[in-house]
């Protein structure tokens, strides 16, 4: 088991797997393009179980590396591995894929053999990018799964999605070019593309501070944080549900996890002089957000935009770490930069599951406007229940996944300052506020129209969608055990990396 | 018996949980009797095991059980785990949630036979039963805010339990909210122990406490604050929100929205009750601060008295017990805050079996108009419905503490306590609880009087079908009656002046007042009969002629009070416009913000000037260049001549010169 | 004085070419209708057997011969090989372009061919005056090449436009060479470069020159100012000749360059590098911008030449060997999207019908979904878009500009590299997101299929695996 | 006396130039480019360049001005309208030329080629044969170069043909090959009558 | 004994000349031709002074060559200018915009 190049195949079944589909689908064999995706996607995510299997929650050690030549000339290698903060996100990415298939099976008609083999190397990029150690291969994945959503968005969207995907695309590339530019820089002073080496490499605080500002940049707005948002509540409201699930499930914890393996580990000087900076930010998205949130008239920008505020306790949470570090409490660090990974992974399941149920009332009524329904509850009984489930996730209650993240970071942001604690608490009302207000102007109350008078509960592979997740967002709201326990050498490691200067 | 372990504990816990799981997935599989008898057998097994756990704990006084039951996770040293602290408090609790939940259930398989969602009811107020324990029985602050949410989303799902009523899903968004409020703080107030303390294990916690009480954090720019006074301020804001003290009660006489009386007595009887036994279990942290003491003496204060008026105007009669609930919360809040934490609790005890008796008679009445809740409408109802009559009657003497009733004893140990204790506010608490007692009387015993007596009010046809509920309503009235008489004989003794709840209540001797009122305390006939010679009898007999006077005597004299006095009127109808307030400034502030936020700073600032401007202006600017690439010879050769000249300017004329 | 024969052997690609060339203009004046095809497949023939005469003669060391006016190295090796095998694609599409529109003409062959030699005297001229000749062979053919279909308006002024800006580009290049020739009193580039190292004291004529020499290079290759003729050539010749310019003579102009500058002045190293910095800064900033607002593909694709010029600047600026690999790299890389872009164009074109206006793709996706997705891969490859080949010609020589310190203009040039991507994405949408005019499917033949699609996929396949061709840049210019 | 000739010419070509791209009539342009073309040759002759003056009168004026004439006078262009709007863009030209003239001039002047920093060479004898001396390496030394101008040459032949002949209809062409492989019995017939009787 | 520097001012003289012929000149395409000879004729003057100066004779074979291209092409020039002239029947410099933006 452990001698098969795991992560390979984790990244590169997909994307075969939606080659095969293209060449095998004309616009005729929509079922065959179905089921070969379907196949695909689940033998990817059974291959990714090993990973958890065999992954030592010991060290804090790459694993499952893999290692071979590629660009000799400028010492640029395949060099794939996964630690703590890798694994989950791995796991997240090929656990949705599955989800997003069976979730557009009968809803995409035009073109279904594209819309699959989309999605299936979307999948493949995606993984790639998670488990990439070398950045020159973390860029290509970055940026090559641009091409996918792009095209998802611009064919599968609605009607305005044409400026959508375009701002989404430019903005993205917008980010990362300059990234870009800071990758090779980095190479200039480390002589080596390899992450790690990054982390070691000596700079000055100018220096640190202006790669910091183009990382930032990339991740920021894949993150996405206010100011540089704005992309996402279009992208979302014009996205194909399954497109809206893949982005805002993982296309955005690809910002995240960009900072703690490149930011905060290479400019760890810069990352704590600017961490007031980034906290700012992080809080104006929480609050401010949650309260554009409240007015959306729009659910999926509504979830979109609740999305953006959640994210914010991400980058709280990482940035929160430094104030703690000075105070030498390296246990409340790690709560906070814990706490974003642990959000991080519970919002992709909330997310994911709340643009699926955005996504069931859609394919009936074809309108995501809250007006138009009311009193959905009163003809999809199960459906309610388990939007109920999600709502109240999603407005962080405990004993959800929800509420575990979120716990953490503002525990720990308190650890820093009673007000950004105070701040970050306040998504427990807006939170609820928006969510839940919602929640009660769709499901709950009288039958609004013929049209929800119409529609029908859901179908078995809906249920079968929407339970997996449930079962999900319960599981880690319960038992998040297992998850710091695979993330806590990772993030021990970390922190004690960004403790020492470089300067 | 020998010491109960682990597994007792999770049977209390998961026993309704099992019952509310299968209530509410297989609801349409089992069936409506399926559906109430596996969530009734799951509560009375845990009312069971709560009632040997009680018998071992606190009447055998066996030892304190304090221990994991699991792992939920771990960040470097800290461990955060899910586990039960059961000592005499606790176990007094589960007692009383457990019971008062089981005769819920009963109750509830009557009132709501004909309901078309009668699994789904089952398995909410099995779930609910399931979180308060996990909320009295948890031993750290987790577990505690796991809980302490948990009851607040269950009393979400059942305020809205009727989800096609508008008024009842505007109440329980309005509930959540408001509790959300509440939670904030108490977030807050957790955060702030885990960075004191750190760790969040009730029992190091208290350890720890008494040497925190020199240290002090800076909240405003210079203000030095006890640590340990914000810690309490923060949680009591929590418990402000759970037990609907001023100014977060708005929520509890909406939640009188909800279907049902049930989902009332839940909230009335055991969920408010959820913020007191917070605030008794952290006695050890509250002893130490005394500014915190006093803000909770205050509050609870104007709470009892304000709240106590409110009833007095209010016509739904639901609403006057929801009010009376509030106020009555008040005095237990008092007794708080003035270290008198048995006091606040055994009031919690005595007015959750009253209080339930209220609910349940209000209930029995309401289904004997069909639904009719206005008193208005009622009257003279005495001779149609003799067991709903003499128990209400029981009930409010109970609950305006008329001396041997066990509403006296609690109320009672309350007042005299603020009368001892001498924190800032004591005074003013003080003469709160006093002029409540006769407020309380006037409220209930108007109720009293329009509902059973004078002449009936209601419709002809209603009239005609007027009868006694049935048994499964009655006998719950009769078994909550016989205790609300007689349970204070029994608890003042042990309760108040006994150690029944040990070591589980802290309370520094200085400010000790139960001991101090302990020294006059010769047995309970004593303490009864020095209760015919107490102010608080006097109070609560005018209180009670006052009602007679002005309900029996002369009914149209309150029409020309409301008149004569309209102003006071006015604002006590409009509850002192709280309601308009929150309305207008909290949702109408939060969408108006939010609307500026996104058309200014989104639609407009970033995305109108930052992103498309910017898009707009590159497109402008190449829309102008390309005119440049005129189509004529004669300007492309001028183009690369000027190019020429400035290359040869920069780099071989300003060269040479410099 | 004594003459002794010449080496000829390094020179012989350039000598087998001339003799076919030669010959097929004779078989074309006299070989009958039927047998025309033949000059077709003998001149394709010739450009595989000098490649593959090219390859065989790799010179493992440079060989210098004809007295010094004729060098063979590796850099003139390579970019000799992929001057003929891309010829060899621009032959085959302007044969099936003429021959739908019977405008076929043996003349085309031969005077591409004899462009191609000139490309290749060049890329391999060691004097300022075979760099003159060779450059003028090239010029005089495309001039012709343009103006070739007589009834074409368009055509006719492009030429016109062309020839004489190009004539006054040689003019200054010319002026510069005798202000060189005036200084050093030699016209050989290695004594050229001998004499810079040694002399002393201001060499102000010198930079005169050089900026004369670097306005005829700077015309070649279209960098601004000196971009005027490129759009409007591109969009009046017909499109194969078009495919022709924008692909093998950008290389030739290329190897000019290096032979010019960097053989032959690397002396005046930081006057050129600022010079070459301005042009690619305004090259850059114009190319991208001005493309925005076209309509009409071959125009835009024509900026988008002339912003590419502007990052291959890049490269040279950085002025280390691995730098001017990396510029080599992006030229190859660039003639090969180049083609394939034009390419399409032919392709969707038919007989009185030019597929130039970007409408013509609208929901190319629906009429044939595989040539739309070439399309695409050819666009986003234009944008420097991973994994396709482009993006590793942008990050070569972004990473050469940032190893040599000069950061802020990776910094500009990434930075238009943003507002390039939106106008490749616009064709890419139209293809994608939009309902075709006509939704008549499309038609091509096999080989067609196959040539697009083998360029095509040639950009995948190198954006998957640069090492192979990175490394041999690297190695054809050694410090 | 040197000096005087060198200024004498230079004037001429300098005004002849000037004229050449300001005549009105194309034709003058092309007799006043003609006129510099003399001059410059003259010029070359101080520089002892006697073949290549001799070239660019032979060449210059004999071929390629001639050729220029031919296109002139075969494509009649009315003259009218070919000069108006001239005069606006005169002082914007004449600004930049003198502008980069100046720039060149101080970097070539004498200040870098003044005959202190660049001396004159002496004669060269009297027995000295410029032609000799460039024919001598033309075809050994620049032997590659002079095979490429012979292409360059060549592909100005094909393009010049191929863009500009075309076959008219009506044209009469002689066709070699039949005109040789004539038979007299194509062109005369024998005739047999009796001679006419005497009378 | 003429200084270089005078040959080579009045090369540069004339080679601006030619210059401003060619953007002034805003009708005939002819005298864009001619001021192209002019050109060449300024730079060849160049190449014959330097070589002269020099006592090099590289610099008259250039000139050798230079006139040999420039006779190559005029005439092709000239043949484009035809081409043109048969498709617009004008060579008016201004005429030439069919295409820009």
């Amino acid at each position: 088991m452990m001698n098969l190049p795991l992560l390979s195949l984790v990244t590169w079944t997909p994307i075969l797997g939606g080659v095969w589909i293209l060449l095998a689908g004309g616009e005729r064999s929509a079922p065959t393009a179905r089921a070969i995706a379907l196949v695909v996607s689940v033998v990817t995510f059974l291959l990714s179980i090993p990973l958890y299997a065999g992954f030592d929650t010991g060290t804090h050690e790459m694993q499952f590396v893999e290692f071979a030549p590629w660009i000799e000339v400028f010492n640029i290698n395949y060099h794939l591995g996964i630690d703590g903060f890798s694994l989950p996100l791995v796991l997240l990415t090929s656990f949705t894929t599955v989800l997003v298939v069976l979730s557009g099976w009968e809803v995409i008609q035009y073109k279904t053999s594209q819309y699959m083999a989309a999605f299936l190397i979307q999948e493949g990029f995606m993984i790639g990018a998670f488990s990439s150690l070398d950045a020159i291969l973390f860029y290509v994945f970055w940026e090559a799964q641009l091409i996918p959503m792009f095209l998802i968005i611009g064919i599968w969207g609605g009607p305005q999605r044409i400026y959508a995907t375009i701002k989404f695309f430019l903005y993205t590339f917008l980010g990362s070019v300059f990234m870009l530019v800071a990758l090779l820089y980095l190479y200039s002073q480390a002589g080596s593309f390899a992450i790690l080496d990054m982390h070691h490499v000596r700079l000055g605080l100018t220096a640190q501070i202006l790669i910091f500002v183009a990382f930032l940049l990339a991740f920021a707005v894949k993150v996405p944080m206010w100011p540089v948002h704005t992309w996402l509540p279009d992208a979302h409201v014009e996205a194909p549900t399954g497109g809206s699930v893949i982005l805002a499930a993982i296309m955005l914890k690809l910002g995240g996890y960009g900072f703690v393996r490149f930011s905060l580990p290479i400019t760890p000087d810069a990352s704590s002089a600017l961490d007031w900076f980034m906290i700012a930010l992080s809080l104006v998205a929480i609050v401010y957000i949650g309260f554009v949130a409240i007015v959306q008239p729009d659910m999926k920008k509504l979830i979109a935009y609740s999305s953006v505020s959640h994210m914010g306790f991400v980058t709280l949470g990482f940035f929160i770490a430094f104030s703690i570090l000075d105070s030498g409490d390296v246990d409340g660090a790690a709560l906070g930069i814990q706490g974003g990974m642990v959000q991080m992974i519970s919002h992709g399941f909330i997310s994911g599951a709340l643009f699926l149920c955005v996504g069931v009332m859609y394919d009936r009524l074809h309108s995501r406007q809250i007006a138009d329904y009311g009193g959905v509850v009163n003809t999809m009984p199960v459906f309610a229940s388990f939007m109920m489930l999600f709502a109240l996730a999603n407005s962080g209650l405990p004993g959800t996944s929800g509420f575990v993240g979120e716990f953490m970071v503002i525990l720990s942001s308190f650890k820093a300052s009673f007000w950004v604690a105070f701040l970050a608490a306040m998504t427990l009302i807006l939170g609820a506020a928006y969510t839940l207000w919602m929640y009660k102007r769709v499901v709950y109350g009288e039958i609004a129209n013929d049209g929800v008078r119409g529609l029908s509960d859901i179908n078995r592979r809906e249920f079968v969608v929407l339970a997996s997740l449930a079962v999900m967002v319960l599981l880690f709201g319960l038992w998040p055990a297992p998850l710091l326990e695979v993330m806590g050498p990772t993030v021990d490691n970390l922190l004690e990396h960004i403790s020492r200067s470089k300067l | 018996m020998e010491q109960s372990s682990t597994a007792v504990y999770l049977w209390i816990v998961l026993a309704p949980l099992v019952g509310a799981i299968v209530a509410g997935l297989f609801g349409r599989q089992i069936g409506r009797a399926g559906a109430h008898w596996v969530t009734i057998i799951g509560v009375s097994v845990s009312t069971l095991l709560s009632a040997i756990v009680f018998k071992q704990i606190v009447i055998d006084s066996g030892p304190v059980f304090d221990g994991a039951v699991y792992t939920w996770g771990r960040v470097g040293e800290l461990e955060l785990v899910i586990g039960f602290l059961i000592d005499r408090l606790s176990a007094t609790m589960m007692l009383v949630v457990s019971f008062v939940s089981l005769m819920v259930h009963v109750y509830t398989i009557g009132y709501m036979h004909d309901d078309p969602g009668y699994q789904r009811f089952f398995s909410y107020i099995s779930l609910f039963t399931f979180s308060m324990l996990m909320l009295v029985m948890s031993n750290n602050f987790l577990q505690l805010f796991f809980g302490w949410e948990a009851v607040g989303v269950v009393s979400y799902l059942l305020i809205g339990f009727w989800y096609t009523r508008e008024s009842a899903i505007y109440a329980n968004l309005k509930a959540f909210l408001v509790n959300r409020v509440g939670d904030f703080g108490f977030l807050l107030g957790v955060a702030a122990v885990l960075l004191y303390f750190n760790t969040l294990d009730y029992t190091e916690v208290f350890a720890a406490a008494p040497l925190l009480t020199g240290e002090t954090m800076n909240v405003w720019f210079d203000a030095e604050w006890s640590v340990l006074t914000v810690i309490c301020i923060l949680l009591f804001v929590g418990a402000m929100g759970k037990s609907a003290q001023f100014p977060l009660h708005v929520w509890l006489p909406d939640s009188m929205e909800g279907p049902t009386p049930i989902s009332a007595l839940i909230h009335a009887a055991t969920m408010v009750t959820a913020g007191i036994f917070m605030v008794a279990r952290m006695s050890p942290l509250f002893e130490f601060s005394e500014t915190a003491r006093s803000v909770v003496l205050v509050i609870g204060a104007v709470t009892a008295f304000f709240m106590g008026l409110l009833g007095l105007v209010q016509n739904d009669i639901k609403r006057v017990i929801a009010y009376s609930t509030l106020s009555q919360l008040g005095y237990m809040t008092v007794g708080l805050g003035a270290s008198a934490y048995a006091a606040a609790i055994f009031h919690l005890g005595t007015h959750a079996f009253f209080k339930a008796l209220l609910f349940l008679a209000a209930g029995s009445v309401i289904i004997a108009l069909h639904h009719e809740q206005d008193m208005r409408k009622m009257g003279g109802l005495r001779k149609y419905m003799p067991i709903t009559w003499i128990t209400c009657l029981v009930g409010s003497i109970a609950l305006i503490g008329f001396p041997g009733f066990s509403g006296f004893y609690s109320k009672d140990a309350i007042i005299e306590a603020v009368h001892l204790s001498d924190i800032p506010g004591s005074g003013f608490a003080y003469l709160c609880v006093l002029t409540g007692v006769f407020i309380t009387a006037l409220y209930s015993f108007r109720l009293y009087f329009m509902v059973f007596h004078g002449k009936e009010r209601m419709d002809e046809e209603a009239r005609a079908h007027v009868h006694e509920t049935p048994a499964v309503v009655t006998v719950p009235l009769i078994l909550l009656a016989i205790p609300s008489v007689i349970i204070g004989w029994f608890y003042v003794g042990p309760m108040l002046f006994g150690d029944h709840f040990g070591e589980s209540i802290f309370v520094l001797p200085e400010n000790d007042v139960l001991a101090e009122l302990g020294k006059s305390y010769h047995g309970v006939i004593g303490f009864t009969l020095h209760g015919f010679m107490a102010w608080p009898f006097l109070l609560a007999m005018a209180g009670v002629a006052t009602a007679w006077f002005l309900y029996m005597a002369r009914p149209e004299i309150p029409a020309q009070i409301a008149k004569r006095f309209s102003l006071a009127y006015e604002i006590l109808v409009r509850k002192y416009g709280f309601d308009e307030f929150n309305e207008i400034f909290f949702a109408g502030g939060a969408r108006g913000i939010g609307g500026l936020l996104w058309r200014i700073g989104d639609a407009t600032l970033i995305d109108g000037i930052m992103v498309n401007g910017t898009a707009r202006l590159i497109g402008w600017f190449s829309s102008v260049i390309r005119h440049v690439q005129s189509g004529y010879l004669f300007h492309y050769a001028f183009a690369m001549i000027i190019g020429l000249l400035v290359l040869i300017g920069v780099f071989v004329t300003f060269a040479g010169l410099s | 004085m004594d003459f002794v024969i010449p080496e000829f052997m390094p020179a012989a690609p350039e000598m087998f070419v001339l003799g076919v060339a030669c010959l097929i203009l004779t078989l074309d004046v006299y070989l009958p209708e039927r047998y025309r095809p033949f000059t077709y497949h003998l001149s394709q023939a010739t450009l595989i057997s000098a490649a593959v005469m090219c390859i065989a003669l790799y010179p493992s060391a440079p060989q210098v011969t004809f007295y010094g006016t004729f060098v063979s190295d590796a850099m003139s090796a390579v970019l000799k090989i992929f001057i003929l095998l891309v010829s060899y694609f621009a032959f085959f599409y302007m044969r099936t372009y003429l021959l739908e529109r019977n405008l076929l003409k043996g003349e085309y062959f031969v005077l591409g061919l004899f462009a191609v030699l000139g490309m290749m005297v060049l890329v391999s001229a060691h004097s300022l005056l075979t760099v003159y000749l060779g450059l003028e062979l090239l010029s005089l053919c495309l001039y012709a090449l343009v103006a070739l279909n007589r009834d074409s308006i368009s055509g006719s002024e492009a030429a016109m436009k062309y020839f004489v800006l190009g004539a006054l580009a040689s003019g200054m290049l010319l002026y510069g060479m005798s202000l060189i020739y005036g200084v050093t009193g030699t016209l050989d580039l290695t004594e050229i470069r001998d004499f810079v190292a040694a002399q002393q004291g201001d060499s102000i004529i010198l930079v005169l020159g050089l900026v004369f020499v670097l306005v005829g290079i700077a015309f070649k290759l279209g960098a601004v100012p000196f971009h005027m003729w490129v759009p409007d050539v591109y969009e009046g010749a017909p499109t194969p000749v078009t495919l022709f310019i924008s692909s093998a003579p950008k290389m030739a102009a290329f190897g000019m360059l290096m032979r010019l500058l960097v053989d032959g002045l690397p002396g005046l190293q930081q006057d050129w590098t600022g010079m070459l910095a301005i042009l690619a800064v305004l090259s850059m900033g114009i190319g991208n911008i001005v493309a925005i607002a076209q309509s009409n593909l071959k125009r835009m694709l024509a900026y988008s030449t002339i912003a590419h010029v502007g990052f291959l600047f890049l490269g040279i600026i950085a002025g280390s060997p691995s730098g001017y690999a990396a510029s080599m790299f992006y030229i190859i890389t660039y003639a090969l999207m180049s083609m394939g872009g034009f390419g399409m164009i032919i392709w969707l074109g038919r007989a009185g019908f030019e597929a130039d206006r970007l409408d013509d793709f609208k929901g190319l996706n629906d009429r044939n979904p595989w040539f739309a997705f070439l399309m695409l891969i050819l666009m986003l490859s234009m944008a420097g878009v991973p994994p396709f080949v482009g993006f590793w010609a942008k990050w070569s020589v972004l990473r050469e500009v940032i190893a040599a310190g000069s950061t802020w203009l990776a910094v500009v040039g990434v930075a238009f590299a943003i507002i390039g991507l939106f106008y490749y994405l616009r064709v890419v949408r139209l293809m994608y997101f939009e309902k075709p005019e006509e939704p008549l499917p499309v038609v091509s033949s096999p080989e067609m299929r196959v040539m697009m699609s083998t360029n095509a996929l040639a950009i995948l396949a190198l954006g998957v695996y640069p090492g192979g061709l990175l490394a041999l840049c690297v190695q054809a210019l050694p410090g | 006396m040197e000096h005087f000739i060198f200024y004498i010419f230079a004037a001429v070509l300098l005004f002849a130039g000037i004229r050449v791209i300001t005549a009105r009539n194309p034709v003058h342009c092309a007799l006043y480019l003609v006129l510099a073309f003399f001059t410059s040759a003259a010029i070359w002759l101080l520089l002892e360049a006697e073949f290549l003056a001799i070239v660019l009168v032979l060449v210059y004026v004999g071929a390629v001005m001639v050729l220029f004439l031919f296109v002139v006078m075969m494509l009649d262009i009315n003259l009218a309208p070919l000069r108006e709007g001239f005069a606006r863009y005169l002082p914007v030209g004449i600004l930049v030329a003198l502008l980069i003239a100046s720039q060149i001039a101080v970097v070539v002047g004498a200040k870098h080629f003044g005959i202190d920093m660049v001396p004159a060479p002496q004669r060269h004898a009297a027995g000295y044969s410029n032609t000799e001396e460039l024919g001598s390496v033309l075809y050994t030394v620049y032997v590659y170069p002079f095979e490429l101008a012979a292409v360059i040459l060549l592909v100005a032949i094909i393009a010049a043909i191929a863009l500009t002949m075309r076959r008219r209809r009506g044209t009469k062409y002689q066709h070699p090959s039949t005109q040789v492989s004539v038979r007299r019995e194509d062109r005369v017939r024998i005739v047999k009558m009796p001679s006419e009787k005497k009378r | 004994m003429i200084p270089l520097s005078h040959f080579l001012v009045l090369g540069a003289l004339m080679f601006c000349i030619s210059m401003a012929g060619i953007f002034i000149n805003r009708k005939n395409v002819i005298i864009l031709l001619m001021a192209i000879e002019l050109m060449l004729l300024s730079v060849n003057l160049n190449f014959i002074a330097f070589s002269y100066y020099l006592n090099d004779v590289q610099g008259q074979v250039f000139v050798f060559f230079i006139l040999t291209v420039a006779a190559a092409e005029a005439a092709i020039g000239l043949a484009i200018l035809v081409v043109l002239f048969r498709n617009r029947q004008t060579i008016n410099v201004a005429d030439l915009d069919m295409m820009k933006g």
